[in-house]
């Protein structure tokens, strides 16, 4: 059993013991401890099942790359599915729960899965469940995805916040192991800005586990030294707990920081995501041990071992009291003597090379250990947990040549650099037949935006596996990195340096295990993808490395393979018969270990999720309990619903209120640009399909806008303030769009014309007086001439009402006397409210969007969105009045003239009115006759406005329909979604005095 | 006629660093290019020298930020706007420019403290390390635009009016206790 | 070919799998084809198919400069729908959509069409009139899709926060038909199914010039040296610029990064596809329970497969906002893939100004979903020479007489 | 995540203070053109793998639209310069071709 060890363990405070529960039971664990080494220190072996067949598991490795042992973290609004264990530095109260078995851990109805895992192979749902048809998402797919799944989703929001934070510096170091360290020194050394990132709480990497000294000195001495160099030296950042994330273009890096994951609710964010842009990447990300590939390789108690190691020195846990050591390489044999120092057995050391004669298998066997070679584990024993090993010979078939009981198995298949951070922006790789393993090539790096190398690799992550051709690489090249700081440039370090490891490639355990065997030899732990599934998708043909990835769904558990990849490669290449450089690998894709969503997301979430653009009188509509709607980024009051009303009722009353007293609207969010210069006009000319070079000063004049496709993308009205100043309204959305669409035009075309804009939208509160009282308002708040001979329709003129300084716009959008009065937004607020107050006798009412909208529809008038689409343009609406037909040129003048645009065929606008009274459905088309070559009902039109019009009493509607202004006084039919339809005649678009009687008084 | 009243009215939250709506402040946008007269019409408006490529010229409580090849930010008293204008359309008569009031049109925030800069490392991509002093930046606070300098030992933020709740969340939100960036 | 059941798995259990053949055939080419189809991803491979199926041709070339199904088939979001506005889109995506029904039982190979029902939130007033338009386009359209309340909506996709606070949820186009599928077993139940009818798909073979005569195609010259061909099909999505050139024309295409995502797998806990286009982003969970994220596109060009990691941010700002309940889920992978966006965003299916060649590409954002339906009809073309109703529109010469097919008047993002 | 040096504030500004706005240089075409002309003009794209000259916004910063020079395939930048030419300047071809030996611009320079 597993147990915590009486003395040792580097990381933990035994003086500060801490409570955790698992699975409801309660565990003694010390500071330092992962939840891992907590969880195996109490003996708990099993702690989750597996994807497919629902197999025990157990802990496997001791860093990010662990498969097996993810639990459900924490509860309610903190709980997390999928937490690894080795990753979890363990508080006080914590409290984890297993993952996907049912009903528990220990008896999981699920498993049935692996008494019949022979029908279960790679791939065998594209093979079955064919038919009947309608039982793969009725039967079949909830079947698969109740058993699939790992962690329980969340019912809750989340009780944590989460914030970003940018970076820069000139060199970046990811890893703080004794490589990343001296790097990071290096390039201090020089001056550069240095930022060095480790995942762990500590720094060192694994050498305190691995090395005994660091030139010359004790580990522990060289590391305390390295690290207050450093912290030192103020171009050094240090931050520990991050992660490296992703490595994208032009050296922007993400990076997590887990600020406050080990003391969950202290008011910290929980996670901050780092977004780094470094000159220079330097990855000192070390290497991630390789299981082995033997039958039973999958049962609780079989570890890798260097976490074997890691558990004893690390946190004085061991793993059993019997342990068996199985490798193909010598650092296996440091776990060995680890557990033998920490006074533990080890049974034998089964090595699968022929010799074993290296300094490490030496010491073994001076330390007393019994060392087999040319031997293999033939099958694991046990059920839930390890019981012992079959031992039979690495050549042959399985034979087994005598048991070994034993709790615990630590296996090593050699190491593979972490190349991942390398390869995220395209980095290539060579296959180094030295470690069996890919490393970086240095001579196909990932690009920077100046075409050098954008990141290099220092340490394990280069392949060099042995501290001393670590350090010589060091030592005779220096880091590449720094070289190139000063702007030169140095052949890489791991060109020059070779490790002194050598690693076989040992793909199967033993040799010619027979497919009994292979079927028991797990690759992906996580995905349960055996060795005899990627020889089957060989076989059928998958054989591109994508293909069985996907085939099998090797590589694509939450550890994205770091442990099954290369031995999944391995396997594959053996079975077509090709090397593995041949095969290739699959694409390391980011991130480097999961990021938390809630990162990603950073501070945008509720208030700031989202910028809310206010207007000056916003606060003032919130307090009269306005129902907004979003416009753009804005909100707008859409009505302004008194107590018992409905929104419609509201919005009735509104309208009836303008049109027979008096209605107020909050009109800040149209947009205003400035366009002034010498050229204004020309270029004004070019904007608008109308002649705006001749507006009289003093004057307005309605405008569109079209893109140069020739569609309609904007209106409003144009003021012309003096000889060469221009002011455009344009539509609430639209003016940073129309400002830069103009700006573009002025920078990019036409940059030899005298023109400056400026977009002034937020410098004015602007608010619509409306109705039959609107002069009246405005006369009791006095100080200008408001009258119809000072100020006629389409003029504007400045001065003051109610001691504010305005500009007042003698304009209607709605048909009625109306007037719209600009003052500068310090003041919006102060002036909504005394027209407010001065409007009480008049009968003013503020307004709405909707109410603003009907009241334009009962006059014809067309809203961008509504009548428009992007695929309408203004002779579609019966707008050929506002298009200059004697302007050579304006933006959309061309794109008009194209044969589609030109037709005479096209849908152009009528008014519509139901033989009912009804409203015609929102969105309706106009059916036609019969039906198209794709069997489609024909359509001739369709509604774009459609409204119940209190005013008139009855539904009124705008809309498009073929050869439209040539069928007045037809009726015509529109669709309806239960399948009947509403008919309707056609009529002219103007339902509400068309001769503008109410304007013009 | 009313006071002037600023995005916020000057609301203020006090993290690990200060952060507070100031104004109303008088603002002007001016666009010209390749003026002789510019130096003139600035020195005449807020009593700077025309500011270099990325510079602002602080001069009291005035000041001209250079915002891109073709356009100044003018920076006074609010009271003091209309004259500044008049001083402009003086010095800059027949000549091709443009200058407007936008004072109303933003909303300005002062972010104070030793650890200032953690709040807007948070939310600006910009390197604020290598942020000279009297060096104006244009870049994004999170979502929206927004420019800024170093001032009195802290940074002086513009945006647009309509965002400044928006800003002020993202701004105290940075600065919340405990979240320095230390 | 060796027909795919469950008693053929029972056997095979028996001698533990050894028997299976291989999906698909690997030969070398010949000199000369009746069709070479450029491009062996699903709408490539799906060309094939029914040129086989539906008119008879089966001396034909699929080829592929890297692995079959290897590019944007395999990388996209499996959304699979057909509630499109407008008449050419709608027709073309349902006929996708209807082939998708029955595609596992046509092609003995389990894709795993799952019409879990699609929703596509309105969040604005805007929103939902646009999307009553579609209701109403689709009820014309023999597409099934109906307008749903928030009620409804919260019934469908419980972890769906539709009460905002910035945007609460007004209703939903909801496709009940509409789903998921397994993206790779699209292209490779296709290509067994091309390998059966004796085509050849021939992998790791790179297109490097097209020979034309008289102004009709001859044959390609390929890294596998040259292949003559009487027709030739282009089907390569992000690449087709690159081989338009080849063959000396130019198209409306800008080729940008697309990117996608998905989080570490969870229990069940949605079983519709919901997209939020006022917020930008859509997710579905797979069957085997990770959420699958689709990201925007870039908006420069870009061959990287590599997109900029601040629109993969946009999206899960829009999605946690969505979703409160993923903030504490985890980014497991994120990837991109090249896509080729026309002028209108919609495709082309459509002749060339080469006689005998033929292109299919500009799906943008939306082409698993069409594959089935895009084969279909490129066949047509193929074999007739001149387009089928399915096709006719989606010609290119549409965009000098400015006939657009354009449905982002519906939707701000099309998927 | 790009970062291309405004050449009119001279920072380099990351991608996301910037607007994409596609391939630059282009020559526009109105009234009075063939249809073919306008065809090209609004649509036809080289949409290049490889050197492709584009047009960005700082729109975070001063506002203005410059040109980019770079390589689709790589994302390397060569340079940036105002957008005020009909086509790229010499120095900026100079620099292409320094790291593109084999590149040669598809247009008759006109100086």
């Amino acid at each position: 059993m597993s147990t915590r060890l009486a003395k040792g363990g580097r990381l933990i405070d035994r003086t500060a013991a801490v409570e955790i529960s698992f699975n409801g039971k309660r565990m003694k664990g010390y500071h330092g401890d992962t939840l891992a080494s907590a969880l195996l220190a109490n003996d708990q072996m099993l702690v989750g099942r597996s994807f497919k067949y629902h197999r025990p598991r157990g802990i496997v490795a001791s860093g990010p790359e662990e498969p097996n042992a993810l639990v459900n973290l924490g509860s309610g609004a903190r709980l997390e599915p999928n937490q690894r264990t080795t990753m979890t530095e363990v508080f006080d109260g914590l409290e984890a729960s297993s993952q996907n078995h049912w009903p528990s851990l220990e008896f999981d109805v699920g498993v049935v899965n692996n008494y019949v895992s022979r029908f279960l192979p790679a791939g065998f749902y594209y093979k079955t469940f064919i038919h009947p048809r309608p039982f793969w998402k009725h039967v079949f797919e909830p079947i698969i995805r109740h058993s699939a799944g790992l962690g329980k989703a969340p019912t809750t929001g989340d009780a944590d916040r989460y914030e970003q934070a940018y970076a820069f510096c000139d060199v970046l170091v990811v890893g703080a192991g004794v490589a990343g360290l001296l790097a990071a020194r290096a390039a201090a050394q020089d001056g550069a800005r240095v930022i060095l990132l480790e995942q762990a709480p500590q720094l060192g990497g694994r050498s305190p586990v691995d090395e005994t000294t660091v030139e010359g000195i004790s580990v522990e001495d060289w590391l305390a030294k390295a690290e207050a160099d450093l912290r030192a030296m103020d171009n050094v950042t240090i931050r520990t707990r991050t992660t490296g994330a992703g490595v994208y273009d032009h050296g922007y890096v993400l990076a997590d920081e887990r600020v406050a994951d080990h003391t969950p609710g202290d008011g910290r964010p929980k996670h901050r995501l780092w977004r780094i842009r470094a000159g220079k990447i330097i990855t000192a990300t070390g290497a991630i041990e390789r299981p082995l590939s033997f039958a039973g390789n999958d049962l609780p108690g079989v570890m890798l071992a260097g976490a074997v190691r890691d558990f004893v020195v690390n946190h004085a846990v061991s793993p059993g009291d019997r342990t068996v050591v199985v490798t193909n390489n010598d650092s296996a044999y440091q776990t060995a003597l680890a557990l033998k120092a920490a006074g533990l057995e080890v049974p034998v050391i089964l090595d699968a090379r022929d010799t074993a004669d290296g300094a490490l298998p030496e010491a073994a066997r001076a330390a007393g250990i019994r060392v087999l070679t040319g031997r293999a584990i033939a099958k694991v024993k046990g059920g839930k947990r390890v019981t012992g090993v079959a031992v039979c010979a690495q050549a042959g078939e399985g034979a087994v040549l005598e048991e070994v009981s034993c709790d615990a198995v630590a296996m090593s298949g050699g190491w593979s650099p972490v190349v991942h951070l390398w390869s995220h922006c395209g980095g290539k790789l060579l296959w180094d037949e030295t470690i069996s393993a890919f490393v970086p090539d240095p001579a196909r790096p990932p690009l920077n935006h100046d075409g050098s190398a954008m990141v290099s690799v220092v340490g394990a992550a280069a392949g060099l596996l042995d501290l001393p051709a670590i350090l010589e690489a060091v030592a005779s090249t220096g880091i590449s990195a720094r070289v190139e700081t000063k702007g030169r440039r140095k052949e890489d370090v791991t060109k020059t340096v070779k490790t002194s490891v050598e690693i076989p490639p040992i793909w199967v355990m033993p040799q010619g295990a027979p497919i009994t065997l292979r079927s028991k030899m797990w690759l992906d732990y996580q995905n349960d993808v055996k060795v005899s599934d990627v020889q089957l998708a060989a076989r059928e043909g998958y054989q591109s490395v994508e293909h069985t990835k996907r085939y099998t769904t090797l590589g694509m558990a939450t550890d994205q393979g770091k442990l099954s990849n290369i031995n999944g490669l391995g396997v594959l290449a053996d079975a077509l018969g090709q090397e593995i450089p041949q095969v290739g690998t699959t694409t390391f894709r980011p991130p480097y270990t999961p990021v938390t969503l809630g990162a990603l997301a950073g501070e945008s979430r509720g208030e700031i999720f989202q910028p809310l653009r206010r207007t000056p009188m916003h606060e003032s509509h919130e307090q009269s309990g306005a129902y907004f709607e979003p416009v753009g980024l804005w909100r707008r009051p859409y009505c302004f619903p008194r107590a018992g009303e409905t929104h419609e009722q509201a919005v009735h009353r509104e309208v009836l209120n303008t049109r027979s007293n008096l209605g107020l609207l909050d009109a800040s969010t149209l947009g205003k640009i400035i366009v002034k210069g010498p050229d204004a006009g020309k270029f004004l000319d070019m904007m608008y399909t109308g002649v705006m070079s001749t507006l009289p000063v003093g004057r307005c004049r309605y405008g569109l806008m079209c893109n140069e496709q020739g569609f309609l993308s904007d209106d409003g009205v144009v003021a012309r303030i003096d000889e060469d100043t221009w002011l455009c309204h344009t539509t609430s959305g639209g003016a940073d769009r129309i400002h830069a669409w103009m700006e573009d035009w002025l920078q990019c075309e036409w940059w030899d014309w005298q023109v400056y804009t400026a977009n002034v939208t937020e410098q004015y509160a602007q608010v619509a007086v409306v109705g039959p009282n609107a002069r009246k308002l405005l006369q009791v708040l006095g100080g200008m001439d408001v009258s119809k001979e000072a100020l006629p329709f389409m003029q504007w003129a400045d001065g003051t009402l109610g001691g504010f300084p305005v500009r007042a716009y003698r304009i209607s959008f709605s048909g009625e006397l109306s007037y719209e009065i600009a003052v500068p937004a310090s003041h919006g607020a102060a002036f909504w409210e005394a027209c407010m107050e001065a409007g009480k006798a008049l009968g003013a009412m503020p307004y709405g969007t909707e109410c603003l909208h009907i009241m334009r529809a009962e006059k014809g008038f067309i809203m961008i969105g509504d009548e428009t689409d992007g695929t309408v343009i203004p002779q579609d609406l019966g707008l050929d009045w506002a298009i200059s037909k004697k302007k050579a040129d304006f933006l959309g003048k061309r794109g008009q003239e194209r044969s589609f645009l030109a037709s005479p065929e096209r849908w152009k606008l009528v008014g519509f009115e139901t033989l009912d009274g009804s409203v015609i459905p929102d969105g309706s088309y106009i059916v036609a006759e019969g039906v198209n070559g794709n069997g489609q009902r024909n359509t001739q039109g369709r509604v774009t406005s459609t409204y119940y019009s209190p005013t008139l009493k009855r539904g009124i509607a705008m809309g498009l329909l073929h050869h439209g202004p040539q069928r007045m006084g037809e009726v015509v039919e529109f669709n309806t979604v239960s399948g009947g339809t509403v008919k309707a005649r056609v009529r002219d678009a103007v339902f509400y005095d068309k001769d503008g009687e109410k304007q013009n008084v | 006629m009313s006071d002037p009243v600023s995005a916020l009215g000057g609301v203020a939250f006090n993290g690990f660093a200060e952060v507070r709506e100031i104004g109303p402040v008088g603002m002007v946008a001016l666009r010209a290019k390749d003026l002789k007269v510019l130096d003139k019409a600035i020195k005449a408006a807020v009593g700077t020298k025309v500011p270099a490529q990325r510079r602002i010229e602080v001069s009291g409580d005035r000041a001209c930020g250079w915002m891109s090849p073709d356009e100044y930010l003018l920076v006074m008293p609010y009271a003091e706007v209309p004259t500044a204008l008049a001083a402009l359309a003086k010095a800059l008569a027949g000549e091709h420019h443009l200058a407007v009031d936008v004072s109303d049109a933003r909303a300005v925030f002062r972010i104070e403290g030793d650890k200032a800069a953690d709040v807007l490392s948070k939310l600006s991509p910009t390197d604020l390390d290598r942020l000279a002093p009297g060096e104006l930046r244009r870049s994004r606070t999170a979502q929206v635009p927004a420019a800024f300098w170093q001032q009195d030992g802290g940074y002086t933020l513009v945006c647009f009016r309509s965002v400044a709740g928006y800003v002020m969340g993202l701004l105290s939100h940075s600065a919340t206790p405990g979240s320095e960036l230390g | 070919m060796k027909r795919y059941s469950v008693f053929a798995i029972a056997r095979e259990a028996v001698r533990y799998h050894m028997g299976w053949e291989r999906a698909w055939a690997s030969p070398e080419p010949k000199p000369a084809y009746d069709v070479i189809i450029v491009g062996a991803g699903g709408h490539g491979l799906a060309t094939a198919y029914y040129l086989g199926k539906n008119f008879g041709i089966t001396n034909v070339a699929i080829i592929e400069k890297g692995w079959l199904g290897g590019g944007n088939t395999g990388r996209n979001t499996t959304i699979i729908r057909s509630n499109y506005l407008q008449d050419p889109s709608a027709a073309i995506y349902e006929k996708s959509r209807s082939l998708y029904e029955t595609l596992s039982q046509d092609l003995n190979y389990n894709v795993m069409f799952s019409p879990r029902g699609v929703m596509m939130l309105a969040q604005t007033h805007h929103e939902v009139r646009g999307y009553l338009r579609t209701q109403h386009a689709n009820a014309l359209q023999g597409v099934a899709t109906e307008f749903i309340t928030p009620q409804r909506v919260k019934e469908l996709c419980p972890i769906l926060n539709i009460d905002g606070p910035r945007y609460p949820v007004l209703g939903a186009l909801w496709q009940a038909r509409g789903g998921t599928g397994r993206h790779d077993a699209v292209a490779w139940g296709y290509a067994r199914a091309c390998s059966a009818m004796g085509m050849h798909i021939i992998q790791n073979c790179e297109v490097k010039g097209v020979r034309s005569e008289n102004g009709a195609v001859t044959g390609v010259d390929t890294t596998k040296g040259f292949i003559g061909t009487k027709k030739l099909g282009m089907v390569v999505a992000g690449h087709s610029g690159q081989l338009a050139e080849m063959a000396g024309f130019r198209l409306p295409i800008e080729a940008v990064a697309l990117q996608a995502l998905v989080s570490e797998p969870i229990k069940p806990c949605m079983d519709v596809v919901v997209m939020a286009n006022t917020v930008h982003g859509y997710m579905s969970q797979s069957d085997k329970g990770e959420m699958v994220i689709g990201g925007g596109t870039d908006g420069f060009n870009n061959y990287t497969q590599r997109g900029s990691f601040h629109h993969i941010e946009e999206t899960l700002r829009a999605l946690v906002e969505t979703f409160p309940i993923i903030s504490r889920l985890k980014m497991l992978r994120q990837w991109g893939g090249i896509v080729d966006m026309t002028g209108d965003r919609s495709p082309l299916i459509s002749k060339t100004p080469l006689g005998n060649c033929f292109i299919n590409c500009g799906w943008g954002t939306g082409g698993f979903k069409a594959i089935p339906g895009s084969g279909w009809a490129m066949a047509e073309l193929m074999a007739k020479g001149e387009p089928g109703p399915l096709a006719a529109e989606f010609n290119m010469w549409r965009f000098k007489e400015g006939r657009f097919i354009d449905e982002s008047v519906a939707a701000g993002v099309a998927h | 995540m790009l970062t291309l040096e405004c050449p009119y504030c001279g920072v380099m500004a990351d991608e996301t203070e910037l607007s994409p706005g596609y391939e630059a240089h282009l020559k526009r075409f109105g009234p009075g053109a063939s249809p073919e002309e306008f065809e090209a003009y609004m649509f036809a794209r080289k949409n290049p793998k490889g050197v492709h000259f584009e047009r960005w916004r700082h729109s975070y910063g001063c506002g203005k639209w410059f040109l980019a020079a770079r390589c689709t395939a790589t994302l390397e930048v060569f340079g940036t310069y105002p957008a005020q030419v009909s086509e790229p300047p010499a120095d900026i071809i100079a620099k292409i071709q320094a790291r593109r030996p084999d590149w040669q611009p598809d247009w008759k320079a006109t100086k």
